[in-house]
């Protein structure tokens, strides 16, 4: 049956139709945010038709000139980013780079930063009859009004943070988790109940490396994200404890590097992927890994469906 | 750019800690100034690949020169020295580019200024001046004698005049002090001192910036600087995919160094 | 002058002294508990003299039976362990290894466990006045009587603990903290609080491995303790952050694998380093670290001291 | 037991994805059924060495045979496939060991019984037995005819008698199927399906044991079984120190597989 479906698929030449949170998507393979930039340099690379959806770079209300100093770092397996939410702003994204996406035909989903509750509002706003898939909700950046504490730290400021964008957007709207919790469980639950469609599993740990030979951070931001293959049993178990507890749709990021990596993730629980920082390594991955898993599924006569939360079932 | 799995043909040690690397195959839309990505290590440890500039391409292959710096060069170039070496063709390196943009050229002479491991990518643009017939002079900077590399090579397509900082060959002293009145345009390449050393003169042409790079294709914002345009307004500019090569003088120094 | 002392230190055989919250150390470098375990096998392979001290893995009042299933996973440049506490009990480790590590003289530091307040409290009672150097309490094992969730990913319950085992005991006592937190430094300032002479840092961090070719997680116990390289960054980021706001002495741990590594941790602000995992890759990588330490310092003229902490000085 | 850093001097594939290792060099107190834990890359990814038992170990050097099941394994024989057969003298290889005990050997004859990649290490104990003039007959189980390795140096030292599970090689059926009522006492390596089957025989003897490991020897815990004594009791037990060797039947299966 799996094997007469995929053929229909290929014979009608329709792309296939996958419903993550409201938000439709052409397979399970994303870039994550601030990997893939706003598409146009990929283009160049790969053809971005291969995508389940492209996932911009993370975008705020204004312009925003990001840290200083050294922002990558490499780690065992890994690498740290201090980028500090660089971009043109949500205005600039409208007029410079949706034109092109939209162009190409693949479903955009738009990371949305804020340094205050009322940002976060009025990016979403913005982007309402855009056109835009879903929008992503990165609420691991500081809230600059109250002390630079992450909105994603906490259950009540991740709620408060999610319930007012849900009031004023129509969108499909995810919201992507930071690991740097102590119980990413609660706050899973306290962004369902203010009325997330899908949550976005993980965001970067957040990490240091010190330069020995000046003995000073090698950051210019002292502080960076870790992302990377080394990361990936963190990111597996966040998203297998989520899945287990709270009924929302998946998408499981961190660490993917290959096929295997991702069904890790969609056995844990996700319903779709993203890739982030393995594509610095190897810039086509990701238009490999759809038509990898097409075939591993059919060798194996099996369903996606199948797959995801297998781990979970099977305990 | 492209993603190419190419045979290693030929790695030497030309200088100590520096290798000359041939790898068979050529590049699409090559431009001297370009540079490509390097995989360093099959295994995810190093993880990121290593920006390389293209030294030059010829019928032989793409030539790299590479210094072995810190933990992921080392590891290539002891992975590339284990192997026999007539017995290349069996080690594969993965490569990605050409990245960037090259160096403009325009008008009929130039003066190109190297420093160090910044000398080899002049070499690739030396030769394409030299096939347009342009008048060059390469002023090649190194430490010592023993650090010189590629003057044999520059001496095939430019009058070339060398500096070392202990005065082992050529002029005792930096490559600035061979700067003549009439050197623009200049095309350089080297450490930032040499770089920021060449605007305190009055000279125009092109410089070519390093920056730690994680994606080298201007996706992840890593290697950002600012940029002054010509009516002084500044602008971010990614030294991977808008560079490596600005014009002399318009790159906001010290905001993101090592 | 830092040479003339450590000429004066060869010449004389006096063997240095280096004080970490009242414990005397040999030099600073030790073994991570849980990698060594009781120095026996070790002392097959290397000189257990050239250690600065010797942390014995985790024991617990009763002999403890540890996971079922598989217990160690590799993962990218690091590994998950899901032992579980297997130990045979702090009376059995007093008659049968304390002897032997006695008689070797070397500083043994004791890491404890409980699975309750009682438990922490009778296993440091029954470490009186046996000869041990100090009390290593690891709070990330999950507190059974209270649902299981670990005594070190709450302020008041790390507190509380701690400050039992603080009046019933003479020892130095230094606490191991759980990097799965979302703030470590209030976690750190509870355990000074109530009476902490040094801070280790770090723990292992909860991650899990899904072996896709069964669908089931690899490790018996599903989830693990993920260490080795892979978790450095976050380790220094870890110390760096307590060594700015907390005034104790830290033993970093996380992921070290060769001297620089040591170095960041040194610099970042810990006082001494314990080694894990890479010892599993590196057997003998602890005997060679504090020759290769004195070797770094004495061809640069330095002092530890000026070492310790560059990182946050230099900021 | 020590850390060794050895040439690699034969490196070839006997079967699909198993290779035979030569390393120049000796192992102190080496006992057949030992252990090595081997680096199988320089980077910190794979980050744990690989436990391999040792096959034999003469005058040419330490033999190890390997198959290619996962990652590691599969970039280690990438790895010494791309050297220059002539020149493998270059390449090194770390080891730490020999690890664990071996296999005790007492009387005058034995029935050895490998199955699979569990083969290799019994080739070294045949020959030590041999060595001392004991009776030998060794049972060898393979897949397939094509699977089937290391028959003709068994035969030098034991009457061998091959089973393959389709029948392309001496019996058609499993290895057990070949085990006479004299076999006593056996010595046995191979899949856990293979070991347990003997204990449903009337055997004495000694098995080896696979577990997954980080450390190798005897510190993380990480290997632990439960075995029963004698009088029953239920004993903690490391696969890598205490084993991986133990008596036949006294394992306590099923608590710490994969
Ligand atoms: C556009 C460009 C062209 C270059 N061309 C050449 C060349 O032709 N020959 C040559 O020898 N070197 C060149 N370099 C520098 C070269 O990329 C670094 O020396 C190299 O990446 C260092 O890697 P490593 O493994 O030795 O050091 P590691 O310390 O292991 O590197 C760790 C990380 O830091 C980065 N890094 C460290 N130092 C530098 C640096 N100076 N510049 C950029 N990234 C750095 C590495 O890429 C890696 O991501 C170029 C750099 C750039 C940006
Ligand atoms: C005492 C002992 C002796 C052994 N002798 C041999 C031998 O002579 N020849 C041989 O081919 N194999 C032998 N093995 C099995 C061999 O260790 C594994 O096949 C190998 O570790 C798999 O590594 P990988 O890189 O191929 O797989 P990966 O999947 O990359 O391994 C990931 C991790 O799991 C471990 N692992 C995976 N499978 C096994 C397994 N079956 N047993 C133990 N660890 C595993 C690896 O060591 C590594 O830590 C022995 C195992 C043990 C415990
Ligand atoms: C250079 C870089 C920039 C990033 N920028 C953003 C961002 O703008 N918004 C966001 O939500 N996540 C951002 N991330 C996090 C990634 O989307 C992803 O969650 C994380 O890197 C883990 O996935 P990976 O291991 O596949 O990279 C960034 C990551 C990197 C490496
Ligand atoms: C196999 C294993 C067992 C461990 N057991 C203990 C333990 O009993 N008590 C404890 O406090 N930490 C234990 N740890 C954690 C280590 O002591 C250390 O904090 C951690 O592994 C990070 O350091 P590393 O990256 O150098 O391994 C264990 C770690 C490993 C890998
Ligand atoms: S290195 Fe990623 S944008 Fe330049
Ligand atoms: S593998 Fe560590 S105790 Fe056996």
């Amino acid at each position: 049956m799996t094997d007469r479906y995929f053929l229909l698929v290929l014979l009608s030449g329709v792309k296939q139709v996958i419903d993550l949170g409201g938000a439709k998507l052409r397979n399970r393979f994303m870039s994550a945010s601030g990997c893939f930039g706003y598409g146009k340099e990929f283009a160049k690379v790969m053809d971005l038709n291969t995508l389940g959806a492209i996932v911009v770079k993370g975008l705020s209300l204004k312009p925003w000139p990001g840290n200083k100093g050294v922002r990558v770092a490499e780690t065992p397996a890994g690498m740290l980013n201090a980028i500090g939410l660089e971009n043109p702003g949500v205005d600039y994204f409208i007029d410079h780079y949706l034109p092109f996406l939209k162009a190409k035909d693949i479903p955009i989903v738009v990371n949305i930063v804020g340094h205050s509750l009322d940002e976060y509002i009025q990016v979403a706003r913005r982007l309402e009859k855009t056109g835009v898939e879903a929008l992503e909700l990165n609420i691991s950046c500081p809230n600059v009004k109250e002390g630079g504490i992450a909105f994603g730290t906490s259950p009540t400021k991740a709620f408060s943070v999610v319930k007012a964008v849900r009031e004023q957007s129509t969108l499909p709207l995810w919201v992507k988790l930071s690991p740097n919790v102590t119980d990413i469980v609660e706050i899973a639950c306290a962004v369902k109940d203010a009325g997330a469609d899908a949550l976005t599993l993980i965001n970067t740990l957040t990490g240091m490396v010190i330069d020995i030979t000046t003995g000073k951070p090698l950051l210019g931001n002292v502080t960076g994200g870790l992302s990377g293959p080394a990361i990936r049993p963190i990111a597996i178990r966040m998203v297998y404890q989520v899945a287990t507890k709270v009924d929302l749709p998946i998408i499981g990021v961190g660490g993917i590097s290959s096929l295997s990596d991702a069904l890790e993730f969609f056995m844990a629980g996700a319903s779709a992927v993203q890739v982030g920082a393995a594509l610095f390594r190897d810039p086509l991955l990701l238009e490999r890994l759809p038509k990898e898993l097409e075939d591993y599924l059919k060798q194996r006569q099996l369903s996606i469906e199948e797959v995801i939360g297998l781990a979970r079932r099977s305990v | 750019m492209n993603e190419y799995l190419l045979p290693v043909i030929e790695h030497k040690e030309i200088a100590p800690d520096i290798f000359s690397l041939y790898l068979k195959g050529n590049l699409k839309n090559y431009e001297p100034g370009q540079f490509v990505q390097v995989e360093v290590s099959e295994s995810l440890e190093p993880f990121l690949r290593r920006p390389i500039s293209i030294c030059e391409i010829d019928k032989k292959g793409i030539r790299l020169v590479y210094r072995t710096k810190g933990r992921g060069t080392k590891l290539l170039a002891n992975k590339l020295a284990s192997r026999d070496q007539n017995n290349y063709g069996k080690t594969y390196l993965r490569i990605f580019g050409p990245l960037g943009h090259g160096f403009p050229i325009i008008g009929n002479k130039a003066t190109l200024i190297g420093g160090g491991i910044g000398v080899p990518p002049l070499l690739g643009l030396a030769k394409k001046m030299w096939q347009q017939g342009m008048k060059i002079t390469a002023l090649l900077g190194f430490n010592t004698k023993e650090n010189a590399i590629l003057i044999d090579e520059f001496k095939n397509y430019a009058e070339v005049l060398i500096a070392t900082l202990d005065g082992s060959l050529g002029h005792r002293g930096l490559v600035t002090e061979l700067i003549t009145d009439n050197a623009t345009p200049v095309y350089a390449c080297g450490p930032e001192a040499l770089l920021r050393a060449l605007e305190r003169f009055n000279l125009t042409g092109y410089y070519s910036l390093e920056r730690r790079m994680a994606c080298g294709i201007g996706v992840c914002l890593g290697c950002n600087i600012t940029v002054l345009t010509k009516d002084k307004k500044e602008l971010r500019q990614r030294v991977c995919y808008d560079g490596p090569v600005f014009p002399l003088g318009f790159v906001k120094w010290g905001e993101a160094g090592d």
